[in-house]
């Protein structure tokens, strides 16, 4: 199996998976609503209404695709292409799992393997504001555009805090590739002390404060709750997809849905070691690779679906921010913590490096 | 660097200055016959990035990095320069209420 | 002895300054003319102990050398030879019978008028003195400055700003071409001293250059042919003071800037086509000038356009005696007339507009046709006006006479045909001036006029009696000034060779 | 160390996008109703008339917090080869980073006192 | 080096009394630090900094223009209290940009490589674009503003263009690595290409002709003290740039640009003196002369000697004090009147004589009337050209000819006009007359005695 093959092979499933994962995290919203609330939640389609996501999905497909008279067409196609089209394509370079050997050759569980990878990211996850940009500016509604505007404004303020914690990671590493930042969480004495277990030397311990500024970041650039600002049903009807109607609907709510599973796979990749699970490094040399390669890509989902549920457990925990206290705690508190984070991260290492080498 | 170089060395030289010259003369183009205070921003964003794009081929040809350094202060340069200009078309919206240039005749002697 | 020229040079400057700050107006005229006549002692001074014999070390006396700018190649180097002690004895007496004329007027900020007019004074005196080129080109653009304000804070008439930014424009448009030309000179050599300037080494073409250039500047200032535009309408429009100052002394300074610096430092260029054209240029301005003077009604532009026919035969005569020098027949007599003649038309020219000032303040205007019958009521002026409208005609015994005859004769010496023609300036002189004076001073005058007028005042006659006895004076004793100037005129016409 | 060749699958991934994009609009398209009408295809507005345009002018706050991400944003793609290449350079390029942030700093605070970011102002 | 580092944290203690409510202390601190940084452009670099020698040189010429350029400030710096009286609310911003082009400006004075000479062009520039509007609810401010945002944007493309094909043949920034290369291969024709280029995107930013028709509508419309910063210290380091650029590093193919120069400079001097003439605004005339000094400040390309910077400097120096020099009378006139044109001038003379005193000896300077600093300075410009070319001295000669008349008409409307139409209660403050009778006292001082620029500036 040449290695383009089984890229592409790779990518349909990371396709299925990211579809899976995002039909299925609207089921899991509505259990978890639910079970917060004390209710049942979707229970009619199939057993524990699993198949109520198919039938939604379905029904987009025949609901009326409605566009006003006056709006942009071309644009108002484009806002939610480019919403879905951005956050599919983001996952490419995220390392999913340790490897996997088919025919006697070992293949590494990322689609696409580059050195630039954190960069790729932060590059995809800033066009996807146009996404939203352009279709609340297409809609020609006031509620879409002040919609708009709200997300766009709080998703660039969060991604600048976002990107100075990814910064305190890569000074750790040192690198910009995903894939070495994820095996640098594997070995080595975790605070340069304790060698209890092996894969577990995962960059939150190192970096807690990074950590939760880019877990709460990861939420606004969501926009999920308690951020939810651009979309709040009191002030703005629906936010920036007021006028959209069916799939087209369908490709924003999927789209927000993929971003979501792409930006906790994206925090276990950077924070939670990746795809690495204790005693990886025992079960590299006892086991065969596929058993790892399995083992791995277990870990790194379960990792990310736990961080999936506690979003959606701050959801229906936290009430909604005002729209000046979002701002106020990505630039007035986040931006300097995260900056002096990063130069004591700077610091503390180059004294360490300094004094015990 | 090393292969990077070498695979963009397989397209010729010719190719990229070409290209960008095109491009710089489509900015140019631009901001001399457009009247829209917005588009002549990117057209000149357009100047710039076709200069980056020929620094950097440049940079990758020669085998020498002071290229790219060069590329990265236009980079924030250009940042700096379109936060300065888009202040001042928000200006030029606020008072004016229009962002076509043409509007501008009332400095004369 | 350098000391009496630092006081000439500063005497004027500091009165100037002390006149601008002096508040009360009342008194100002007399500070000034305090000034302007200590001015004018220390000018006999010098004079007085001047060398006028051959020295061992040049006709140069009373030299200042500072070192001024290394950087500019230049120094602060001044020197009085006989051409300079001419010209500084001609201002020194002017300046303070310009004063005493206008004691008469009642103007307001007098202080700054006449400080103005020792500010100019000092200019002038900076002129020609100077021993360097650019000091000299430095004072020449000074001098612009107070007579620009002069003309145009006390002009005469509502169009008299229009007139002088047009004198002033003319004026600065020439100077700058002879800093041009002087810039060549100076890269051609080794600083801005004179002597250095001199022995610049230009090969012909580039003194045709700089000829040209220099001689616009000069041109501009005589004023000759094309250059002239500026010159009746400012001399009409101007105080009667500020005429004066203009066709008395300024018009001097291009007499001796064509003698000082045009003629050593580009001899080539005049034995060339280019002196031919000059001459003849300047003898078209005299027959140009006169027979322009001859269809005027306004006084003042009639002595204005007689000025500039006057100062054309000045020129003339410079240059046809140069030319003579450069043919191999050595002549200075051009140089000599000239002077005389500048000297004299100073004079004259003076009395002549303080004349017309009186007649304008008598008749209440300039138009010639308007007046008439002031002889019989006014005898006193009828005489003195008599005998400066004489100087001025060339009548012998006068000071025009002997200046114009030399300079005629050296123009002849030249060439037949042109000194034929440089001589209808004595016919043209005789019509236009006599029938200025007849119409104003005879005929039948406007009685109610008349009736009101009295003679003329203390001052303006104090004025126009010392005036007069220059005049004569000098008509009869000529010899006196040739002996002042004859070495440096030849030393001047023989490095032409 | 990657090779051009790397990016290739991330165009295998973005034609699956967009296959996926380009097959569920026009999918929806065909598949459901369409029903015209004047009233119909107004812009929501809560069930009003609609009044005036709907691209009004907004709050210049908004614009000040673009204009400043971009130079912020910037600042802070300095720090990137920075941060790859931070134990080579040493404890000379941290100081000279420390300079650097302590700019940043400036800037910052200069925006922060300035009531840049009051919103509810 | 260590004067940039003074400038800018004056620059920043400034920018934060603003942000502490202390607006006024804007000056006086900029003030103080500029003093500190012109004392310390007097003392040799630290050794510490040589270390920057590839980047940045802080060499003896570049102090000369430094020390130039912070004289300069520090007199707009004492005018900008009654300059900036309607502008309360942002002065201490406006003081703290002006620094900052300062700073852009000294970058540009001694820049060893073309990184950074595209850095100081930038930093020079940006802060100018924002103060050219900072009157925020002016329209013309705003065009004035727009016009040198969109010129200076697309000057630098073209600027980077150019530094792009130069490095493309030469590979390298350096300017002496470039001279090298220039002079081996004065015919390569991307090199050429790039000089022609960088040298018309600083003939953009100097404003020679006809690259010159934003800076008319833009000194127009900027505030006054911001155009007389634009006129000064971003002329002197447009022209300082543009020099060393041209002499150091495109030395070599000298016969490929010196032509093209030459045409500018014909064009700016007889099309800005022709312009100027046609003026009602005396603003606008200022602007035009400006223009048209830039032209007489490009001879100093023709006939290049060694006592060329410092004939660069003197001229620099002599137009920049006469360009205050006008300026602050404008600026007070302008204050009372609300408007500019010759008129407003009128009757000057009798209500503030000291300051129409000032604004006539800086323009007879403006025009090379002798005695003044601004003769000196165009005679050694001249003296030197006349060696190379003749007939473009008599270009400038007829330019200096033509300029004079419209000196003279703001001249006239100060002094010849009987009536005063001023406010008496209105003065100007003691700053504006001592910073008048600096004025004054320098550009005769200069004027008379010329060395004294030389000695006092290490030459």
């Amino acid at each position: 199996m040449g290695i383009l093959t089984f890229k592409l092979i790779l990518v349909f499933c990371l396709f299925l998976l990211a579809l899976t994962v995002a039909a299925y995290s609207t089921w899991a919203e509505r259990k978890v609503a639910a079970v917060m609330q004390d209710r049942m939640g979707p229970s009619r389609a199939g057993p524990f209404g699993l198949l109520q996501p198919i039938a939604d999905g379905g029904k987009f497909f025949f609901k009326e695709d409605f566009t006003p008279a006056n709006a942009e067409k071309f644009l108002f196609i484009i806002g939610p292409s480019l919403v879905m089209f951005i956050s599919l394509i983001t996952g490419a370079v995220i390392p999913w799992g340790k490897s996997l050997s088919f025919g006697g050759q070992s293949y590494a569980l990322q689609v696409a393997n580059i050195d630039v990878g954190v960069l790729y990211l932060i590059g995809m996850v800033s066009i996807g504001v146009y996404g939203i940009m352009i279709g609340g500016w297409a809609s020609n509604n006031k509620y879409s555009l002040i919609g708009a505007i709200r997300a766009s404004s709080q998703m660039i303020s969060y991604e600048l805090a976002m990107g100075l914690c990814l910064l305190a990671i890569i000074m750790m590493t040192g690198s910009l590739d995903l894939k070495v930042i994820t095996e640098n969480q594997s070995s080595g004495k975790l605070w340069g002390v304790i060698p209890w277990v092996s894969g577990m030397n995962w960059n939150v311990f190192y970096q807690p404060v990074a950590f939760i500024i880019f877990f709460i970041a990861a939420l606004a650039e969501c926009n999920r709750h308690p951020f939810d600002l651009a979309e709040c049903e009191s002030e703005l009807v629906n936010g920036y997809h007021t006028e959209y109607s069916s799939m087209k609907l369908g490709l924003y709510m999927f789209g927000e849905y993929v971003n979501m599973f792409i930006s906790n796979a994206l925090m276990v990749v950077l924070f939670l070691g990746g795809y690495n699970f204790p005693g990886i490094h025992w079960a590299t040399e006892h086991w065969s690779e596929n058993t790892v390669g399995i083992l791995s890509i277990l870990a790194f989902l379960t990792k990310t679906f736990i961080g999936i549920l506690i979003f959606m457990w701050v959801r229906w925990t936290l009430p909604r921010f005002r729209y000046d206290q979002l701002m106020h705690l990505g630039w007035k508190k986040f931006i300097p913590i995260a900056l002096i984070n990063l130069v004591l991260t700077g610091g503390i290492i180059l004294v360490f490096e300094h004094f015990f080498k | 660097m090393g292969e990077t170089n070498t695979f963009i060395q397989s397209v010729p030289l010719e190719y990229f200055i070409i290209l960008s010259t095109f491009l710089f003369c489509l900015g140019v183009l631009g901001v001399l016959v457009r009247r829209n205070a917005i588009v002549i921003l990117g057209c000149v964003e357009l100047m710039l990035n076709s200069v980056n794009l020929l620094l950097a081929a440049f940079s990758s040809y020669k085998g020498d990095g002071n290229g790219q350094i060069l590329v990265f202060f236009i980079m924030v340069v250009a940042a700096a320069e379109v936060a300065v200009g888009l202040a001042i078309i928000a200006m030029m919206y606020r008072n004016s209420k229009s962002v076509d240039i043409s509007i501008f005749n009332k400095l004369r002697g | 002895m350098s000391g009496v020229l630092l006081a000439l040079l500063l005497l004027p400057l500091i009165g100037s300054i002390f006149t601008f700050l002096w508040k009360n107006n009342k008194f100002s005229n007399d500070v000034a003319l305090g000034f302007s006549l200590a001015q004018m002692f220390l000018g006999f001074y010098a004079l007085a102990y001047f060398n006028f014999g051959p020295t061992v070390d040049g006709p140069l006396q009373y030299e200042i050398n500072i070192p001024f700018s290394h950087f500019l190649r230049s120094s602060l180097h001044f020197g009085i030879d006989g051409l300079s002690m001419v010209m500084l004895i001609l201002t020194n007496i002017l300046v303070p019978l310009i004063i005493l004329s206008s004691f008469n007027e009642k103007r307001c900020y007098s202080n700054k008028f006449y400080g103005l007019i020792l500010l100019m004074q000092f200019g002038l005196i900076g002129v020609f003195t100077s021993l360097d080129g650019l000091v000299f080109y430095g004072f020449w653009e000074i001098t612009l400055i107070p007579i620009w304000f002069i003309c145009g804070l006390w002009g005469q008439d509502d169009q008299k700003l229009k007139f002088t930014t047009k004198f002033f424009v003319f004026t600065f448009v020439g100077s700058l071409f002879m800093l041009a030309g002087l810039i060549f000179v100076y890269n051609h050599s080794a600083s801005f001293a004179l002597m250095d300037l001199y022995h610049a080494n230009l090969n012909s073409t580039e003194e045709v250059f700089v000829f040209w250039f220099i001689f616009v500047a000069f041109a501009v200032k005589f004023p000759i042919f094309p250059f002239h535009n500026w010159q009746a309408d400012t001399y009409t429009f101007a105080p009667t003071q500020g005429s004066m100052l203009l066709s008395g002394i300024m018009a001097k300074m291009a007499v001796f800037g064509l003698l000082r610096y045009l003629l050593p430092i580009t001899p080539h260029a005049i034995a060339g086509t280019s002196g031919g054209i000059v001459l003849m240029l300047c003898v078209f301005t005299v027959v140009f000038g006169g027979l322009v003077a001859l269809i005027q009604n306004d006084s003042k532009r009639i002595i204005a356009y007689s000025s500039l026919s006057h100062i054309g035969l000045i020129a003339a005569g410079i240059f046809a005696s140069a030319l003579l020098t450069l043919n191999g027949s050595f002549s200075i007599e051009g140089g000599q007339g000239a002077i005389i003649q500048a000297f004299a038309h100073g004079i004259n020219v003076v009395g002549l507009f303080y004349c017309a000032d009186i007649l304008f303040k008598k008749f209440k205007t300039r138009d010639i046709r308007k007046m008439g019958g002031l002889a019989s009521v006014a005898p006193k002026f009828a005489v003195l006006f008599m005998i400066i409208l004489f100087g001025s005609l060339g009548v012998p015994l006068t000071n025009g006479f002997i200046g114009e005859f030399i300079l005629i004769k050296s123009i002849y010496d030249y060439s037949i045909i042109l000194g034929v023609i440089s001589g209808l300036t004595m016919i043209l002189a005789a019509g236009y001036l006599l029938r200025f004076y007849g119409k104003a001073m005879f005929g039948k005058g406007d009685e109610s006029v008349l009736s009101s007028v009295k003679d003329i005042s203390g001052i303006e006659f104090s004025v126009l009696a010392s005036l007069a006895v220059f005049v004569i004076v000098m008509g009869i004793f000529p010899q006196s000034l040739l002996e002042v100037v004859n070495n440096s005129l030849k030393l001047i016409y023989s490095s032409l060779v | 160390m990657s090779t051009p060749e790397s990016y290739i699958p991330i165009l295998f991934q973005a034609a699956v996008a967009i296959g996926f994009v380009l097959i569920s609009l026009l999918g929806a398209h065909f598949l459901g109703p369409k029903l015209q009408g004047t009233e119909k295809n107004k812009n929501f507005e809560c069930g009003i008339e609609n009044e005036g345009n709907a691209r009004t002018p907004f709050s210049v706050k908004y614009f000040l917090t673009a204009i400043l991400f971009v130079l912020f944003d910037i600042e802070i793609v300095f720090f990137y080869p920075y941060a790859v290449n931070f134990r080579e350079f040493g404890l000379d390029g941290f100081v000279a980073v420390l300079a650097f942030v302590g700019v940043f700093f400036l800037g910052f605070f200069y925006v922060l006192k300035r009531g840049a970011l009051d919103w509810d102002k | 080096m260590s004067v940039i580092i003074i400038i800018f944290l004056t620059a920043v203690v400034a920018l934060f009394s603003g942000v502490f409510e202390q607006g006024k202390w804007a000056r006086y601190i900029g003030i103080a630090g500029l003093l500190v940084a012109f004392y310390v452009s007097f003392l040799p670099e630290h050794q510490f900094f040589a270390q920057y020698k590839s980047m940045f040189d802080f060499s003896q010429t570049a102090a000369l223009f430094t020390k130039i350029s912070i004289v300069v400030t520090l007199l707009l710096f004492f005018l900008g209290g009654f300059a900036f009286s309607n502008h309360r609310s942002h002065q201490s911003e406006l003081y703290t940009l002006m620094l900052f082009s300062l700073i852009g400006g000294i970058i540009l004075f001694s820049y060893q490589n073309l990184v950074t000479l595209f850095l100081g062009i930038e930093i020079l520039s940006i802060p100018l674009y924002v103060m050219a509007g900072a009157r925020k609810t002016d329209l013309r401010a705003t065009e004035a503003s727009m016009k040198y945002f969109l010129m200076g944007a697309f000057a630098t493309g073209f600027l980077l263009f150019g530094v792009a094909l130069i490095y493309g043949s030469a590979a390298s920034f350096d300017l002496y690595t470039i001279q090298a290369f220039g002079v081996a291969n004065s015919t390569n024709l991307m090199f050429v290409m790039g000089c022609v280029l960088m040298l018309t995107a600083l003939a953009f930013k100097v404003s020679l002709a006809p690259f010159h028709m934003w800076s008319p509508d833009v000194y127009q419309g900027s505030p006054s003290l911001i155009t007389t910063f634009m006129m000064t210290v971003v002329k002197i380091s447009g022209f300082v740039a543009l020099f060393r650029l041209m002499t150091i590093a495109f030395y070599g193919v000298f016969s490929e640009w010196i032509n093209i120069l030459g045409v500018l400079v014909i064009i700016t001097l007889l099309l800005a003196n022709f312009m100027g003439l046609a003026q009602s605004n005396a603003k606008r005339m200022l602007a035009y002369s400006s223009v048209s000094h830039a032209g007489y400040i490009a001879l100093i390309f023709f006939g290049i000697n060694n006592l060329s910077t410092y004939n660069l400097a003197f001229y620099l120096f002599a137009y920049s004090l006469a360009s205050v020099g006008v300026m602050m009378c404008l600026i007070y006139v302008e204050k009372i009147k609300r408007e500019c044109s010759f008129k407003a001038f009128n009757g000057l003379a009798k209500t503030e004589p000291i300051l129409a005193v000032t604004a006539s000896i800086s323009l007879l300077s403006m025009a090379g009337i002798p005695l003044t600093a601004g003769f000196v300075g165009k005679f050694s410009l001249f003296a030197q050209a006349m060696d190379a070319l003749p007939i473009l001295v008599v270009i400038a000669v007829i330019g200096s000819a033509i300029s004079i008349a419209y000196y003279l008409r703001l001249i006239i409307a100060m002094f010849f006009y009987e009536e005063s139409s001023f406010n008496t209660t209105e003065k100007v403050s003691l700053t504006y007359n001592i910073v008048a009778v600096f004025i004054i006292a320098a550009i005769i001082t200069l004027g008379v005695y010329p060395d004294l620029f030389a000695y006092q500036f290490g030459l």
